[in-house]
């Protein structure tokens, strides 16, 4: 009884963190019809400067981190990219009504990594005080481009089995070359912040201008970045209604099974060296979380048969708050009690 | 001096932009035109307009006027043919009257 | 003597502020020619946050308030609305060269409210130490939407009874609803923001994001939205001189006026339910201000054969102005000396 | 396969864009493509371009192409009498040339 | 009523906008519209596509109908006179079809 | 030696400043091809909100400064801009495979000042605690102003002399008026910038906000513009490699040359009136600098027969970064050392 009280209560004050009631405002005003728009320009540079926290943190950090650490939570951060698009491939193309293309590109939108419910998980264990190596960010990278990459290439052989010769001098202009895919992703908007933000923080002395700045924006720059998210959930659900049903099953399962699946190895690399509570955590979001930035555009020019709205739908409309709303709570209680 | 040429119209996501230009490249069309916009078609019901998040889900509209109608038949089948069985857009063609033939 | 000399020292100190100070900054720039431009998208970001700031401040507050007091308040908002739009009306028909949909279009934007005019209007109020009902701002669309329906709703019958048959098939395609121009009204940008602002600060615990950026970026967004109604303002001052003079006579009395009647209302609030006399204030200034963000898109879709140049002319350019740099001093001194 | 077709131009104010869209739907055209801009006209004389602050007097271009020529003059006229009695914007038609004939 | 009518097209560097709309006025166009985008052109090898930073480099696209095909003639060859033996651009014309020719 | 290495550790301890730390990540991931962007609008916002406040600070201090002192270095900001054109002019038009018009654009840019670089100057100052005057900033103008004037003047004259008649009706429409081109350059958009900034410091009282808002945003803005800057610096490199070769030797040179020229003016102006050493490194860096944002498109107005290709790569992609990487630190140093 006294559990169902504790998590009842979890629940609502779930309900009233900022992030989490900040991504169902912005469903609740979509829901309502509103002009209410953030242009796309304030988008992206609010993403920008949420990875580029992110990033400057991890490099200060780093730079006092014992690497050899970080080793096995990003084998496993590959390994369950990897294990995501092959989970999902198996699971939808069995389902009526999915296309092959479209169940691999779906499945890799999932093996791949969303900036924001990574930012906004970051947040919540800040709040709630749980600790995590700072060189958990650049794990991203690890999970995200095994997926993309393979989710491009099982898409692509996919697509060629069944198609003709017609097909084939098309497909010749951009043929399916591992190399040109990783590149790809790496010059995403998304993972070059990152990637930028690393650098920075490890190489120069970004200490003033990450106090001064970078961090005392995060918190903001992220609530409304949690609008924007819930505006889009909702537009894109009147698409994902156009594709098959399963869709939606999938996108409602999966964030919780991969975190789940993360968890496991995070608890393994946890009893196994060390790394913390906090970071199986993470790891566990980084699994459960979507590509809502960079994925969807990589996916739409490596495999451009599969239908966008399919993929975007699932992920945006579903996969991410579904992610942000139980996965984060979920995965950080789970660490209270497990760890 | 005026000069009857043709204006090469091609409508589709930004993400596939850089495939047309190397189309374009390849056959010699010595400039072109690009304007952002959005738009609704018949095979992907994407409404590209209120892609906001995506940036590259656009669509782009690019224009190119050549001299020689055959040069521009020769580009838009091409485009059809390369860019177009699987990529959404449309390729038009119509006719246009120009200043300064050397330019083009 | 010395009265006259408090007042000049008023009025210099009141250009000093920064407020007042940047709106004229911004029509100085703009007349000498100046390209130089707040982008559209930076704009609309400021808005949003400045409303979200109001919003969540009000809800925060709301929560601990006594909602019977709201009441009066509330009605007499609606109240001063509909009195804006027929006294408008009635003045400027009355005027040479004024079309009936035009006067009234031009009511019905004064009657609307201004977020940016409320906006500097609060941060005087904070400035000068004067206090306010935290509700306030919920008064807000109780004054915006009564004056736009009414505005829709006079302006279609005048233009129905002038034309003809043709007329009328192309308006059953947007037949005079006030359902739908309510939700129209609701559904606009600064609205949504607004209530979403409110909602949250009522249903969330926003406090850690509300301090860390919403307020403390108040100010400075506040400065900039002055320089952008500064260039508007001149702008708008072209267009304003290609209608009739008589539309700019209106938009520099109508402030004071309107503000007027709103004090003489809340000032009975004030006696009858203890309604603060900061309170007071800023519903003069609700009823000073015109509508420059939602309300213009409104009238023009709900009337388009009202001519923008004199709605918004008159709106924008001086009664905008006259607002901020006469009425929210001149109402917060009356207050001061009255109650 | 080329084939020949008819371009409707609709130049317009933001604002009124969903009563265009909606006509468009109505009369079962199958794609449309939307560009933002600015422009001055003779019946308002407001300047589209400098409007910033209201972003939906902005001026729009929507674009429709049609195969048959019977459809796009029963869309454009429709569009000149029920839309554009009272509203800003013009209505043009041109000739293109499209190809695989059954996207439009 | 259907008429016919001619759409002057003029693509520019948006630094060169006003100098265009100069001779529009002068010759009497009643309304013009105005696209931004970007582009790539024989004469200079600026990208203007990238040309981020400067804003005034982007490429504008301003169209101009005109019932009096005479009118047509004269502005683009007055602009391609003038305003384009140094700086970067293109004139074109073509036919288009206009409604309620009193507003052109 | 132990000069050598000191040398050595400031070169390194350079890299590390987070200013050119981000400028240089800019131009890394731009040579990495990333698909990264900062939005224009972010980009004209960020330049907006460094400028005003620079203006600002200008603006209150200069109420209790002695302008007399600023005569003599104004008239030498005037003297460096003259001297920069014709130098340049005369150093670049008797290379080979550089048209005359193209030198006198360059030079005329070179001449000009850039915003970014100034600010990153002053940044600098503060951070090693080096004093200037607060009405440095007003020497911009007189430095931008009579460069690009007299390069648009002196590229007239030499098209015209070359030139035929059709091109003389063309030129007709906009005739070489001086005050037409100080009027354009004056209503350019950071000019403008700038001049509001002071006189909003000037005549209001502008401290809370500028305490609250522009001045705690100044360090993050200017480590977002210092990104941008890299990335158009390599984007701008492809397009120098088609002009002459010539151009990037004049580049390379130029900046440290003019900023020495200037330097020895400014020390002049320091034994004369007492004009501060930080004042001196600033009109370096005025001089050092050369214009990216205001100077481009009122040259390419004024000289559409100059090749853009060759005036703004030479800046952007070279100019700048060795005056922000090299000029800055240089003249500070040599400061220290001389005064
Ligand atoms: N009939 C049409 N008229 C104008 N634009 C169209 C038309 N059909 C498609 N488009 C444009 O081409 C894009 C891709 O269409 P689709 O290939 O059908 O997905 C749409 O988003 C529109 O911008
Ligand atoms: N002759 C024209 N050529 C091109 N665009 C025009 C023309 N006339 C009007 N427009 C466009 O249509 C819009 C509305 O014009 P109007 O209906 O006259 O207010 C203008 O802002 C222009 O964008
Ligand atoms: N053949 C062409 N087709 C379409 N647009 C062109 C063409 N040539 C030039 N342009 C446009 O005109 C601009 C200036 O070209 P230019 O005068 O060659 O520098 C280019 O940036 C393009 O936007
Ligand atoms: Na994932
Ligand atoms: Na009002
Ligand atoms: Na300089």
């Amino acid at each position: 009884m006294e559990t169902l009280v504790s998590f009842f209560n979890l629940f609502i004050s779930g309900f009233q963190t900022p992030t989490l009631g900040f991504l169902m405002g912005g469903m609740f005003i979509a829901a309502m019809g509103s002009r209410l728009t953030i242009p796309d320009q304030v988008y992206k540079f609010i993403v920008f400067v949420l990875l580029m926290k992110i990033g400057l943190k991890g490099g200060m950090e780093i730079r006092n981190a014992n690497l050899a650490e970080l080793l096995l939570p990003a084998i496993f951060a590959v390994l369950i990219g990897v294990i995501i698009v092959y989970l999902g491939k198996f699971a939808l193309s069995r389902l009526p009504g999915i296309k092959p293309v479209d169940a691999i590109a779906t499945a890799g939108l999932f093996g791949a990594v969303s900036a924001s419910t990574f930012a906004a998980g970051m947040l919540h264990l800040d709040d709630v005080g749980m600790e995590y190596e700072a060189w958990v960010s650049a794990l991203y990278p690890f999970m995200d481009i095994p997926a993309l990459v393979l989710a491009i290439v099982l898409g692509r052989l996919a697509t060629e089995k069944k198609q003709g010769s017609q097909e084939v001098a098309a497909n010749k202009r951009k043929a399916v070359s591992i190399k040109f895919i990783i590149k790809d992703s790496l010059q995403g908007s998304a993972l070059s912040a990152l990637i930028l933000g690393l650098l920075l923080g490890l190489l120069t002395k970004p200490e003033p201008v990450y106090e001064g700045f970078y961090n005392p924006l995060f918190r903001g720059f992220l609530s409304i970045l949690m609008i924007i998210m819930g505006i889009e959930a909702w537009q894109r659900l009147s698409e994902l209604r156009r594709v098959a049903h399963w869709y939606a099953v999938y996108a409602a399962i999966a964030p919780l099974a991969h975190g789940g699946i993360a968890f496991g190895l995070g608890a393994i690399a946890h009893y196994a060296t060390g790394f913390s509570p906090g970071g199986v955590v993470l790891l566990s979001i980084l699994a459960a979380s979507s590509s809502d930035i960079s994925g969807p555009p990589t996916l739409r020019a490596g495999l451009p048969t599969a239908n966008p709205s399919a993929f975007i739908g699932s992920s945006t409309s579903i996969g991410t708050p579904i992610s942000i709303a139980i996965g984060i709570p979920l995965f950080t209680e789970l660490a209270t009690l497990v760890f | 001096m005026k000069h009857k040429a043709t204006l090469i119209s091609v409508l589709t996501e930004k993400v596939f932009e850089q495939d047309i230009l190397d189309v374009l490249e390849e056959e010699g069309a010595k400039g072109y035109s690009i304007f952002e916009g959005g738009g609704n078609g018949p095979l992907h019901q994407h409404q590209s307009q209120h892609l906001s998040m995506v940036d590259e889900f656009r669509i782009v509209k690019i224009e190119v006027i050549v001299l020689n109608y055959e040069l521009a038949n020769r580009i838009a089948s091409r485009l059809v043919e390369e860019c177009f069985p699987e990529q959404p857009g449309i390729v038009s063609l119509s006719e246009v009257e120009i200043f300064r033939a050397q330019k083009f």
